[in-house]
C-alpha cells in the first residue's frame, strides 16, 4: 500500500470506530456533539501512559478505553437530564471544556502537543476497526440492541414495555465513551502526534454527521455515512475548496430528499439475505383489507 | 345558506375519517354535530377550517368555493373554529390572546371590541394582563371564544366547548352560546352534551364512522332512541327513525363501501 | 420569552436595557474602587467584547425559541458580512464613495448576510416536516445549517482566500476617562448592541408581528388558526438572525479591524456558551450571558494566560448546564412533551 | 364484586392542578371477566389506564393486582407483573418492523444480561423470532415479518399493538380503544380474537366508545363520568342506568334566555 493509500484507510479505520461510538448514543435518540472531547481524552490518556509512564500499547490502549467508558458514565447522568437541543448544547459545551482544558494543561503538552513513543501500525487499526464493526453489529441484533431503537421511536411506551430506559441509556453512553476513547488511542499511536487543537468543535461536527447522514436505524449507517465522508473528499480532492462546497451541498440535499439516513432499517430488511428468496416484505398497498 | 358542504371526504393515510359529508348552516342558525368519540366530528371541523385538507367534496361559504383556501384566507371570510383544547397560548397574556384573535383584521375597530369583550367577560378584564395560564378551565373557554368573535365571524364553529368544564360552567357555557345566538351569530357546534346541544340548536346531525347517519330538527332528535343508541350502542330494542326525520343523504358510491 | 408571573402591567422593555446599562457602569466602578485601574479597563474590554457576543447570542436564541432551531449558519453568516465588506473595499468596487466606503461595505456585507439567512431558511425550514416525532428529528435543520456552514466558509475561502486581512477603520478615536481608554466604536457599540436587543424585545412583546412570533413559538398550528400565515412569518425570523449576525460582525470589524473566513467559529461558539448560560429562549438572558462571557474572557486572559479562556468559559457553562440546565435566567426547557 | 378479583382499585385519585381527574375511583375486575370502562370523552379513562401503568403516580388510593399492591412500582415492572396495555393514538415504534415491533413485548420475559446480549433473530435468540412470527400469524395478521409498520394499513396496525401487548404473556391485557377507526369486519374480527385471547384465562379490561363492540365483547361494565365511578354492572343494563344516560345525553335542563351567564 502506498503512503497516500494506508493514511486514508487510517483515517478511515479511526473514523469509524469514531462514528460508531457517536451512533451508539444515537442509536438510542440521545445527540453527542462533544465526540471530539471523548476522543481527546482517549488520545492523551494514551499519549501520556506511553510517553511519559513508558506503558506499551497492550496497556494504553485498553486504559484509554477504561477512562472515556467513565467519563461517558459520569458524564450521562447530567447530560440525561436534557434532552433535544439542550442535550446537543451540553454535550457540545463538554467538548469544548475538553479541548480548552488540554490547551492548558502543561501536562499534556499544551498547545505544543505531545508527542506519542509507541507506534501502532495499519494492521492494528483495521482489525479494530472490524472487531468495533462486528461488535456493534451484535449489540443491535441483541434484545438490548433492540430496546436502544425502540427508545429512540418512544421512550414513555418503551418503559412501559419493560425497558429501564434510563440505564439503557448510560450504558450507551459508557459505550460510546469506550469506542470514542479507543478511536482516540489507535489515532494517537497510529500519528504518533496528538494536539488540542485537533480535537475541535468541528471534528465533533463531522462525525454526528457520518452518522446522522448515514443513518442511525441501522448498525450499517455509521459504516456507509463514514465511507462517504471519508472517500468523498479524497474522489474531490482536484476541487481544493469546492470539494468542500459539493460535500455541503450534499448534505443540505440529503436532508431535503432523505432525512432519515443514507441506510434505514427497511432498506437493510430489502436488501437481507433472509428476503433473496420467497417473500420480500409487501407492499402494503396489497394488504389494505388484510387483518 | 352561509355554509355549504357537499360530499367533503377526509383522510390520514389510509384512515377514511369523514365519508361524503353533506350539510350547510344557515345565515342566523345554530346547527350541532353529534357522535360517539372517533365518530369525525373533530376531523369535519377541522377539513372545514382548512387544517387539514379534503380528500374529496366541496366547502362553500358566503357562496364562495373555500375547498382549498388556507385556514389564514378562511378566517378573513370571516369563518372561525374554536379548537378542541381551547389552544390558549399560555406564554401570551389574557390581553394578548385576545388581540392574537385579531389578528387578521385590519380594521381600526379592535380596541372597540376587545372593551367589548372585557364588559362581557369581567372575569378577563380582571386578569388581562396576566398570562393566560392562570385562567382557570371555565376562563380558558371564555377566552377562546372571544379570541374566536374578535376575529369577528359570520360563522362560529365550536368543538366540543364543554369538555372538561363542571356541570354549573358548562350551563353557562350554553346560556353564552344561546345568547351569541340570539344576536345573530351562525353557530356549527360539536357536541358531546346532547341535550344542551339540542336545546340550543335548531337542526342537528348524528354521525358515525365518518358519516351522517341521522339528522332533523333538533326537537325530534332529542327524543329519538337512535340517538341513544349511538353513543350507548344496539342492544337496545333498535328503533326505526322516527317520521319527519330524513334519513341521510344519499353518499358517492365511491367514498363509502359501508352497509 | 416568556416573563415570570406578574399582576400589574408588563414593564416596558427599556427599562431591562437601562438597568443592564447601569449594572455595567457600577461594576466598572466597583471594579476600579477595589481593583484599581488595570482590572477596571479589562472589565471596560469586556463588556464591550461582550456586546459583540450578545448580540450574536441574542440572533441563535431568536431561532431556538421561535423555531426550536439550532442554527450553526450564525457563525458564518457573521464571517460572511466582514468578509465581504472587506473584499468590496479591497477589490476597489467602493472606490468612487469616498470616505464613506467602509460604511458602505459594511452596510452591504449585512445586506449579503441577510439574504444568506433567507437561502438557509429555503432549505431547512421549508422542507421540514415532523414525521414520527422520534428523539433525533430535531437535528434535520441542525444538520442542513451545518452544510450550509461548509458551503458558506469554503465560498468565501475560494473566492476571497484564507488569509486574515485588515479592515481599515478610517478614525481612531478613544475617549480617556481618569486613565482609561475606551475606544469610542467600543463604546457606540455597546450602546447600539443594547439599543437592537431592546428594539427587539419591543417587537416581541409589543407588536402585532412580536404576538405572531410568540404565538409560532407556542404552537403553529393553533397560529394558523388564528389566521399567522406561518410560512411568511418563518422568515421574518431569519432576516432578524441575518440582520443581527451582521450587525454584530460590522461592529466587531470596526471595533477590532481584523477580519478573516475564520472569525465566526470563536465568536459563534462564545455566543452559544453566551445563550446557554443565559437561558434558552431567553433574549435579555442571553445579552446577560454575553457580557458574562465577554467578562470571563478578558479576565481570564488577564488573571490566567490567553489560552485558558476556552477551559473557563466551557468549564462555567457545564457547570450551569448541570446545575442549573434551564440556564440562569431562563423559564422552563423548550419543547413540548409527548405523552 | 368477585372473592377473587385479578385487579381492584380502591380510592384511586389523581389531580392534575385545580381538576380532579379520578376521584376516590374503587372498582375489581374479577379473574377471567371480560370488562368494559366506558364514559363520555375526557370523563377520565386514559387517566385510570395511565395510573394503572404508571404513566402518572397516584395522589391517594391503592392498585393491588392479584394480590400485590402495584402503584408504588415503577412503570417498567408492572409488565412482568403481568399488566399489559397498548395505547389509544397507536403507539407502534416507527423505525422497528413489524416482528421487531412484536418482540418488544417481549422484553420483560427477557432475564439478566445473558438474555439482553443475545441476537433476538439468530443463533439462540432465533425462538425470540419464531415465537413473534407465530402470534403474527396465529392473530392472522398476514403482513411479512419485515415490513415497516408506518406503511401497513390503521386496522392491521391497531391488531400488532395488542399482539405486541400479548407478548409479555400478561395475565390482565388492557387495551385503549381497540376499535377506534376500524371497519365493522375488522371490528367483528378482533372482537372473535379477543374473546380467544380471553378463553386463554387473560382477564380483559377496554376502554372503548363503540358500544355495538362493547356489548359483543364484555359482560361486566363499568361508567366513568368526571373522574367518578357512576356505574358498575352488567353490560345489558347500562343504558337502562338513568346516571349514565345522563352522563352520555347531558342533562335536559338549560337556560336559554338570553343574557350573559359567563363565568
Amino acid at each position: 500500500m502506498s503512503g497516500y493509500a494506508t493514511g486514508i484507510v487510517a483515517i478511515l479505520c479511526i473514523n469509524l470506530i469514531f462514528a460508531y461510538a457517536i451512533f451508539v448514543t444515537a442509536a438510542a435518540g440521545q445527540l453527542n456533539l462533544g465526540g471530539a472531547g471523548f476522543q481527546a481524552i482517549g488520545a492523551y490518556t494514551a499519549a501520556w501512559l506511553s510517553s511519559n509512564a513508558g506503558q506499551p500499547v497492550v496497556v494504553t490502549i485498553p486504559l484509554a478505553m477504561v477512562t472515556t467508558a467513565l467519563i461517558g458514565f459520569l458524564i450521562s447522568f447530567p447530560v440525561l437530564r436534557t434532552r433535544g437541543v439542550y442535550m446537543v448544547l451540553a454535550t457540545f459545551a463538554f467538548g469544548q471544556f475538553v479541548s480548552g482544558f488540554l490547551l492548558r494543561s502543561p501536562t499534556f503538552g499544551g498547545a505544543i502537543g505531545m508527542v506519542v513513543s509507541d507506534y501502532v501500525g495499519i494492521g492494528l487499526l483495521i482489525a479494530a476497526a472490524i472487531i468495533t464493526t462486528a461488535l456493534v453489529f451484535f449489540l443491535m441484533a441483541s434484545r438490548l440492541g433492540l430496546a436502544i431503537r425502540s427508545i429512540h421511536d418512544d421512550e414513555p411506551v418503551s418503559t412501559i414495555m419493560g425497558v429501564n430506559v434510563r440505564a439503557v441509556q448510560v450504558t450507551t453512553f459508557t459505550i460510546g465513551g469506550a469506542l470514542a476513547g479507543l478511536s482516540g488511542a489507535l489515532y494517537a499511536h497510529h500519528f504518533s502526534f496528538v494536539e488540542a487543537q485537533y480535537f475541535n468543535s468541528l471534528l465533533s461536527i463531522y462525525v454526528l454527521l457520518f452518522v446522522l447522514i448515514g443513518g442511525t436505524q441501522t448498525a450499517w449507517g455509521p459504516l456507509v455515512g463514514s465511507l462517504f465522508f471519508t472517500l468523498l473528499p479524497e474522489v474531490l480532492r482536484v476541487g481544493g475548496s469546492w470539494r468542500y462546497v459539493v460535500f455541503g451541498v450534499a448534505i443540505v440535499a440529503m436532508m431535503v430528499l432523505r432525512p432519515q439516513g443514507i441506510v434505514t432499517r427497511e432498506l437493510v430488511s430489502r436488501l437481507s439475505p433472509r428476503n433473496w428468496f420467497g417473500s420480500r416484505p409487501a407492499p402494503a398497498a396489497r394488504m389494505a383489507d388484510g387483518g | 345558506m352561509l355554509l355549504e358542504v357537499e360530499g367533503l371526504d377526509v383522510r390520514y393515510g389510509r384512515t377514511h375519517a369523514v365519508r361524503g359529508v353533506s350539510l350547510s348552516v344557515g345565515q342566523d342558525e345554530v346547527v350541532t354535530v353529534l357522535g360517539a368519540n372517533g365518530a369525525g366530528k373533530t376531523s369535519l371541523l377541522r377539513a372545514l377550517q382548512g387544517m387539514v385538507p379534503a380528500a374529496g367534496g366541496q366547502i362553500r361559504f358566503d357562496g364562495v368555493d373555500i375547498t382549498r383556501m388556507s385556514p389564514p384566507q378562511r378566517l378573513q371570510r370571516h369563518l372561525a373554529l374554536v379548537p378542541e383544547g381551547r389552544q390558549i397560548m399560555i406564554s401570551l397574556s389574557v390581553h394578548e390572546n385576545l388581540l392574537m384573535g385579531a389578528y387578521c383584521r385590519h380594521d381600526g375597530g379592535v380596541a372597540r371590541d376587545v372593551d367589548g369583550i372585557y364588559d362581557r367577560f369581567p372575569n378577563l378584564a380582571a386578569r388581562r394582563h396576566m398570562p393566560a395560564s392562570v385562567l382557570s378551565g371555565g376562563e380558558q373557554q371564555m377566552l377562546a371564544i372571544s379570541r374566536a368573535l374578535l376575529a369577528k365571524p359570520r360563522l362560529m364553529m365550536l368543538d366540543e366547548p364543554s369538555l372538561g368544564l363542571s356541570p354549573l360552567l358548562v350551563e353557562r357555557l350554553f346560556g353564552l352560546l344561546g345568547s351569541l345566538r340570539d344576536e345573530g351569530l351562525a353557530i356549527l357546534l360539536v357536541e358531546q352534551n346532547t341535550q344542551m346541544a339540542l336545546e340550543v340548536a335548531s337542526r342537528g346531525l348524528v354521525m358515525e364512522l365518518g358519516s351522517v347517519v341521522l339528522q332533523g330538527p333538533a326537537d325530534d332528535l332529542r327524543h329519538n332512541d337512535r340517538l341513544a343508541a349511538a353513543y350507548l350502542g344496539h342492544a337496545a330494542p333498535a328503533a326505526t327513525p322516527a317520521a319527519p326525520l330524513s334519513s341521510p343523504p344519499a353518499t358517492p358510491p365511491s367514498s363509502n363501501g359501508r352497509a | 420569552m416568556s416573563d415570570a408571573v406578574s399582576l400589574g402591567k408588563p414593564k416596558p422593555a427599556l427599562s431591562k436595557g437601562v438597568l443592564i446599562a447601569l449594572a455595567c457602569i457600577a461594576a466598572a466602578g466597583l471594579a476600579m474602587l477595589l481593583g484599581g485601574r488595570v482590572i477596571t479597563q479589562q472589565i471596560i474590554s469586556g463588556l464591550m467584547l461582550g456586546s459583540i457576543y450578545m448580540t450574536v447570542a441574542v440572533a441563535f436564541t431568536l431561532t431556538i425559541g421561535v423555531l426550536n432551531f439550532l442554527n450553526f449558519t450564525i457563525p458564518t453568516l457573521f464571517m460572511l458580512t466582514g468578509m465581504v465588506a472587506w473584499g468590496l473595499l479591497a477589490r476597489g468596487y467602493l472606490a468612487g464613495f469616498g470616505g464613506w466606503a467602509w460604511l458602505l461595505a459594511l452596510l452591504a456585507g449585512i445586506a449579503v448576510s441577510i439574504l444568506a439567512s433567507l437561502v438557509v431558511e429555503r432549505f431547512t425550514f421549508r422542507y421540514l416536516k415532523t414525521r414520527h416525532g422520534d428523539a433525533t428529528e430535531h437535528a434535520i435543520p441542525l444538520v442542513s445549517s451545518l452544510g450550509f456552514l461548509l458551503i458558506f466558509e469554503h465560498l468565501v475561502l475560494i473566492a476571497l482566500g484564507s488569509e486574515a486581512q485588515r479592515f481599515p477603520v478610517p478614525f481612531k478615536a478613544d475617549l480617556y476617562l481618569g486613565g482609561l481608554v475606551i475606544g469610542l466604536p467600543q463604546l457606540a457599540s455597546l450602546a447600539l448592541a443594547l439599543g437592537i436587543v431592546a428594539g427587539l424585545t419591543y417587537v416581541l412583546k409589543q407588536t402585532r408581528m412580536g404576538r405572531a412570533l410568540r404565538t409560532i413559538a407556542e404552537s403553529p398550528d393553533t397560529a394558523s388558526l388564528l389566521g399567522v400565515e406561518v410560512a411568511r412569518i418563518v422568515p421574518i425570523v431569519f432576516i432578524l438572525t441575518g440582520l443581527l449576525s451582521g450587525v454584530a460582525a460590522a461592529l466587531f470589524t470596526v471595533n477590532y479591524g481584523d477580519v478573516s473566513p475564520f472569525m465566526g467559529e470563536h465568536i459563534g461558539t462564545k455566543a452559544i456558551a453566551a445563550m446557554v448560560l443565559g437561558g434558552l429562549g431567553s433574549v435579555w438572558g442571553a445579552v446577560a450571558g454575553g457580557l458574562i462571557v465577554g467578562l470571563a474572557e478578558t479576565l481570564s486572559i488577564h488573571f490566567l494566560g490567553g489560552d485558558s479562556v476556552q477551559m473557563v468559559v466551557w468549564g462555567m457553562l457545564l457547570l450551569v448546564i448541570i446545575l442549573r440546565p434551564q440556564g440562569l435566567f431562563g423559564a422552563s426547557s423548550i419543547g413540548k412533551g409527548k405523552m | 364484586m368477585a372473592a377473587d378479583p385479578i385487579l381492584a382499585l380502591s380510592n384511586v385519585t389523581k389531580r392534575f392542578g385545580g381538576l380532579t381527574v379520578s376521584d376516590q375511583v374503587s372498582f375489581a375486575v374479577p379473574r377471567g371477566a371480560r370488562m368494559a370502562l366506558i364514559g363520555p370523552n375526557g370523563a377520565g379513562k386514559t387517566t385510570l389506564f395511565n395510573l394503572m401503568s404508571g404513566v402518572y403516580p397516584l395522589d391517594g388510593g391503592e392498585i393491588v393486582l392479584d394480590g400485590a399492591r402495584i402503584d408504588t412500582l415503577p412503570s417498567r415492572k408492572r409488565i412482568a407483573m403481568g399488566l399489559s396495555r397498548s395505547f389509544q393514538n397507536i403507539r407502534l415504534m416507527p423505525h422497528l418492523s413489524v416482528v421487531e415491533n412484536v418482540m418488544l413485548g417481549q422484553h420483560a420475559q427477557a432475564s439478566g444480561i445473558g438474555d439482553l446480549l443475545t441476537p433476538i433473530s439468530w443463533m439462540r435468540g432465533g425462538r425470540w423470532r419464531r415465537l413473534a412470527v407465530e402470534r403474527l400469524e396465529a392473530a392472522g395478521i398476514a403482513v411479512h415479518p419485515d415490513a415497516d409498520v408506518a406503511s401497513l394499513p390503521y386496522g392491521v396496525r391497531k391488531k400488532i399493538e395488542v399482539v405486541r401487548a400479548l407478548m409479555s404473556k400478561p395475565r390482565l391485557l388492557m387495551l385503549d380503544e381497540p376499535a377506534a377507526g376500524l371497519n365493522p369486519r375488522e371490528t367483528a374480527e378482533l372482537s372473535a380474537f379477543l374473546k380467544d385471547v380471553a378463553a386463554t384465562g387473560v382477564t380483559l379490561l377496554v376502554v372503548e366508545h363503540d358500544m355495538s363492540f362493547v356489548h359483543d365483547l364484555c359482560e361486566h361494565t363499568v361508567v366513568l363520568n368526571f373522574g367518578k365511578l357512576i356505574y358498575e354492572g352488567p353490560t345489558r343494563a347500562v343504558q337502562d342506568d338513568e346516571a349514565v344516560r345522563e352522563a352520555y345525553l347531558g342533562s335536559r335542563r338549560v337556560e336559554t334566555a338570553g343574557g350573559s351567564h359567563a363565568a
